[in-house]
């Protein structure tokens, strides 16, 4: 066995007898990065890079960015209304949640962060599902049938390691599966996320880790976060190809996807994408941006929006008219409003189960404690 | 100025004791998520960035591992930090830098290095929280050598013992009850009461039996004295622990060898919990005194449920009048 | 094959366990630092790599909380990871994965991936080891809701439970005595006793009290059990809990119940420890029955001293006698 | 406010517009890395990178490596011999162990890890009082007066946090000290070590972050615990200027470090320093390195030996010849066999001293259980 340090100082001994070795030389530097930008803010794609996709592959993508946001617009209605409980809305990052998911198979494994209704519904979650969850009614968290999907962590980064692990699970079971999982700018400063990179980096574990820079993180912009202008290059300092891409190109978003997830097939390990976007609306309803940052910021990014940057695209292909796109938003929306019916008829809390899935079998202790609790339920006249 | 008072709720009385031993000491600064330009997310260091300026309130990167590491690192130096994390569920991620540093750092220099610094965090239930927001797990920290924890009850007291530990010479955790953030004010004294950690305040007298609590517990316990006197004719001694560690035994023992009943009130799961701590105090220094078992009205040992029924897992006034009807229908 | 057994010391069965399961079970697999080629800086693992191969024998990074975050990845893909955390003082590094995840999937996905998985670590002091290397924070997940804690006292239990763990449903925190490690052999049978998780063993039968310890503390207090029955003339009965979570209250009861008095050691710090939820469970449950208070014999709330005056500290036979003769005393 | 994303956008579209976005120009890519090394195996310094040292510098520095080595070797007699406790040998570090502490002013301060018996005694730590502490007696722990040192630390990188810590209470009093923290190879992967450094990055911390790469993590060569061929790799990525110095060349240590503390001093911030080097002997005194190295590794690195190599460059430069050096040698053996009577007579257990120090003043609690372990001392006659 010969050990790395050990190559090391040969490659070092090259360096000398060159007698080229200076302090400044031996600095490591990085380049100027670029982003990878396919699709531009008036919908001017780069047809060279651009994916292959059918028209009915680009209208699925539409929709889903389209239902997403609907999705995400009536909530905010709901919590405003008191009908629903604080949630964290994507508005804005439409096209970073259809983009990356887009390329995964059903065999495929997602970890997501909280801020991923696009991706998860794109995964099959449903829409009543999300609802429940968000208003506090443990359902919610049912994993659907078939759906290779985790919960979403509310632990920022926590669910990083989780995705690396059954990563290598899938290695060691010889299974083609990759895993994708998804943080924001803020998650990236998280130890056990950076644990997590180099486990999946030494292993070559399957994984495509998403950095959803939006921007923020509650009132942290990422300029505060870390010390370089972009968040891919944490990548490399790891070993892990990394690439930034703009966030709100879905075309860029699935062309970068698509590589990492090849690259993963194929057992050559992680890759690490910048989605760079923007959190248009607040971190959740209990946040108030004004405080930590001007509308004028926000207007910017409004010309930007992946929605309308994507509808002009398929307009130029003549896949889309204005009437096509108001029937489908129409169509969304109602998607949406017959979900909250069948939230309305489910949403019932159900104190018994509390003690459910604690353990395989709850243990006599507990059996104790919940006859205790029940007995309280009963005094009170809750079912 | 002596004798003033002012009605603050909470919130109020924590960010007015932060602004006056900021404005007191140098020393002492603040540092966490979001604590700067936004004030906190429950607004407890509002103002302070604009008073005192981002050399001393330190808005952080998202890494509660780092913010305590840190912190600690600036009490070696001679600061009196004070660290927010951000959610008391969170102080997990820092678990390393608390047991091992904040915590021992006096010690294993041999006195060189004392970390006067207070980790400050939100806990508990009754906010309607996702997963991880609603944490009682001050047992942790109770089970952890070289710590104190301190947890409020109201603003008045809140006032005063954020007060007492930032001025302590040791790492105090101190959990605030985001329950009674805004739930009520008080006429809260500008110069704090004198109250000092460690020891325990016995809110209401009485002969019958003793209800012990402490942090948001404390509402529920009180209602729970007023419904055991007003339908039961039962006079409760109420304590309000205030300092979780190092705890008051004298003020425990003292009141339940009187009364010979207890009962105890934490949100925290049960087993190795506060509430079994005191039983094992009481069963050590008033055992001759005991006239029923010392009964636990607790968070179960189970995961802290989603909050459309959290109510129902919180203990209530209800609960606790039941568990002192049938401690002292005991005989 | 059946009844065969072999003469092993606690290394050498906890070995016997992992090479078993693993050669019955592909899905087991072993993760950890330097638990591969160096087999274990304590040789629990050794030779399982030239078995089993570096695909389930990994040795992994020096990150704790990506050993246990990677492991619960790995039981959710379906897989039965054996972590093992180089000394339990490190599994501080892991809190956060170890209660958000490993301790709440089962719960969090309503079933759907269950965490079936063992965390492994020596604990405990006895073996003159640097700061850290000696400590014993069991309470920590005794407090922890979704865990089950288990710790053996000998070769042949560590073996059998070990094979329960491995084969539980749910993550199993599974602390082995390092003082005992090669202390002493026992015959082990090759098919392990079928001990069940969350039974307690009533190791020497008595009448006039209960002494409850478990891990490395088992030694000393039968020791003690010894002397008060060859000086004193006292008969104690043992209990050895085995599962500290979720602990065997109806041993304890029915044992107290009937002597009236009783002592609990453990190595770990006093406050909420485990001896106190014993206490408190006591108190519940067998009160009518206490003739004297329940003594705990522990390790005090310091942290754990320098190997020089380690003995000192540590809980040995004679306090152990002493605590008994004192709770025989009183009346 | 601007948000570094929104920066990022436009240096997108500029990309962009140069119509040169493709995936390939948007990996980011790392280029060949080369060691800083002034001072070869066989003695011959590049004098024109070589730092300005007066004979005497030169000479004090041989005198603590030899120190230092004298230290290790006689530690490990008195283990095997049975009167010193499990430690971990610094054997074939020495160079970057001196070279490191060199450049420090006493006004600055030193985090180390356990293995810096080198730098430790060059800060101020006696002889006696290292081996008290190896050996399990507290007082070995006591920082000695007017030295600015943390006590090292037994956690595997817990105290590098402190280090960033330290440096920020400066930077908030205006003082002008900087911080040194060294770590290891295994270290580097703990995630509190990769949240120090961006914390370092993000407030420019006047850290000096020296990663002393000696092979291996115990058993695990540094090969497996990352995927980068070189761990310097890993700065850039937090935005720390990161260098990699033959850490068997004190010379390229002593200009790598000075570099560094300049940096920091200037309030330019932290510099992450990778000395690679070797462990020439155990982990520490309870490891079998047969089980997982083979001594044809450890044989290609004893001609890499940082003392031999500057012996051979003092030789030259006419400051030592065979005779001095053994004079050298003998004396730093006398010293340290003097500490060993030190130690002898002072290596007594207290055990009544365990309280001490848990808080400003015992609480009454605690009091308590002093009294009850005073008594059981009583009882067993133990002072
Ligand atoms: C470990 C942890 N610390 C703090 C929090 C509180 N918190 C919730 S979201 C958030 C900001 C996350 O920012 P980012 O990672 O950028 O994701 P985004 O919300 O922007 O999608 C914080 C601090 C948490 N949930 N988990
Ligand atoms: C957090 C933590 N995990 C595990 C250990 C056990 N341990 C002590 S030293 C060591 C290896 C450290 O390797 P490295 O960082 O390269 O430093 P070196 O020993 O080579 O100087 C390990 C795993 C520890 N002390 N702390
Ligand atoms: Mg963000
Ligand atoms: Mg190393």
């Amino acid at each position: 066995m010969t050990t790395a340090s050990n190559r090391h100082l040969d490659t070092a001994a090259r360096a000398k007898a060159s007698t080229e070795a200076t302090v400044r030389k031996n600095r490591i530097e990085l380049g100027e990065l670029e982003n990878l930008q396919i699709l531009d803010e008036n919908g001017e794609a780069d047809e060279a890079f651009a994916p292959r996709l059918t028209d009915e592959q680009l209208l699925r993508i539409h929709r889903a960015m389209v239902l997403t946001r609907k999705l995400d617009l009536r909530m905010l209605t709901m919590q405003r209304q008191g009908e629903m409980g604080t949630f964290a809305p994507g508005f804005g990052q439409e096209a970073t949640q259809i983009g990356q998911i887009f390329p995964l198979q059903a065999r495929d494994w997602f970890a997501p962060s909280y801020r991923s209704f696009g991706a998860q519904l794109w995964r099959g979650w449903t829409l009543e599902g999300l609802l429940l969850l968000w208003d506090g009614f443990a359902e919610g968290f049912a994993v659907p049938d078939g759906v290779n999907d985790l919960p979403f962590s509310i632990v920022v980064g926590s669910h990083v390691p989780l995705a690396v692990g059954v990563g290598m699970a899938i290695r060691q079971c010889g299974d083609d599966a990759v895993v994708l999982t998804n943080f924001g700018d803020g998650a990236i400063s998280q130890g056990c996320v950076n644990e997590a990179f180099n486990f999946a980096a030494v292993y070559k574990s399957p994984v495509i880790f998403v950095v959803e820079n939006n921007g923020y993180a509650i009132s942290i912009p990422t300029e505060k976060q870390a010390a370089t202008a972009e968040l891919a290059r944490r990548g490399p300092g790891f070993g892990i190809p990394s690439i930034r891409v703009d966030g709100n190109d879905v075309l860029g978003m699935i062309v970068a996807t698509n590589e990492a997830v090849e690259r993963a097939r194929a057992g050559d390990g992680p890759t690490l994408i910048e989605a760079v976007t923007y959190r248009m609306s607040l971190h959740t309803t209990a946040d108030d941006p004004k405080v930590y940052r001007e509308d004028a910021e926000v207007d910017r990014w409004t010309i930007k929006d992946p929605i309308t940057r994507f509808e002009k695209y398929l307009t130029g292909k003549g896949l889309l008219d204005a009437k096509a796109a108001e029937q489908v938003a129409g169509e969304c929306e109602q998607e949406v409003l017959a979900a909250r019916e069948r939230f309305r008829h489910r949403a019932k809390a159900r104190p018994r189960q509390v003690f459910d899935y604690m353990y395989e079998q709850l243990p006599p202790w507990l059996e104790r404690q919940k006859r205790e609790y029940f007995e309280k339920l009963d005094r009170k006249g809750v079912e | 100025m002596a004798g003033a008072t002012t009605s603050l709720n909470m919130v109020e009385a924590l960010n007015k004791a932060l602004d006056q031993t900021m404005s007191a000491d140098d020393r002492v600064c603040v540092l966490g998520e979001d604590v700067g330009v936004d004030g906190g997310v429950f607004r407890v260091t509002k103002g302070l960035i604009d008073k005192y300026g981002e050399n001393r309130v330190i808005d952080t990167p998202l890494a509660e591992c780092a913010i305590v590491g840190t912190a600690v690192g600036m009490a070696i130096y001679g600061q009196r930090p004070v660290a927010e994390i951000q959610f008391s569920g969170f102080t997990m991620q820092a678990f390393d830098q608390i047991e091992q540093n904040m915590a021992r750092f006096r010690n294993r220099s041999r006195n060189r290095y004392p970390v006067s610094m207070v980790l400050r965090t939100p806990y508990g239930g009754g906010i309607r929280a996702v997963e991880h927001h609603s944490e009682s797990r001050e047992a942790y920290w109770a089970h952890t050598p070289g710590l104190k924890v301190v947890i409020p009850s109201g603003p008045r007291n809140a006032h005063a013992l954020l007060h007492a530990s930032i001025n302590d010479p040791d790492p105090v955790v101190f959990y605030e009850p985001k329950a009674v953030y805004r739930a009520f004010r008080e006429e809260v004294p500008d110069d704090p009461d004198p109250i000092e950690i460690g020891t325990a305040s016995v809110v209401r007298e009485g002969d019958d039996l003793t209800l012990v609590a402490y942090g948001a517990m404390m509402r529920p316990t009180l209602e729970a004295a007023d419904d055991l006197a007003e339908l039961h004719g039962t006079n409760a001694e109420v304590i309000d622990l205030l300092t979780i560690s190092p705890m008051d035994t004298e003020t425990l023992v003292a009141s339940v060898s009187r009364t010979g009943r207890c009962v105890i009130v934490h949100e925290g799961p049960r087993t190795c919990g506060i509430a079994a701590e005191i039983i094992a105090r009481l069963n050590e220094s008033a055992f001759e005194h005991l006239l029923a078992p010392i009964k636990r009205v607790t968070g179960y040992d189970i995961h802290f449920p989603y909050f459309q029924v959290e109510e129902h897992y919180l203990p209530d006034a209800d609960t606790i009048v039941e568990a002192a009807k049938e401690t002292l229908a005991y005989e």
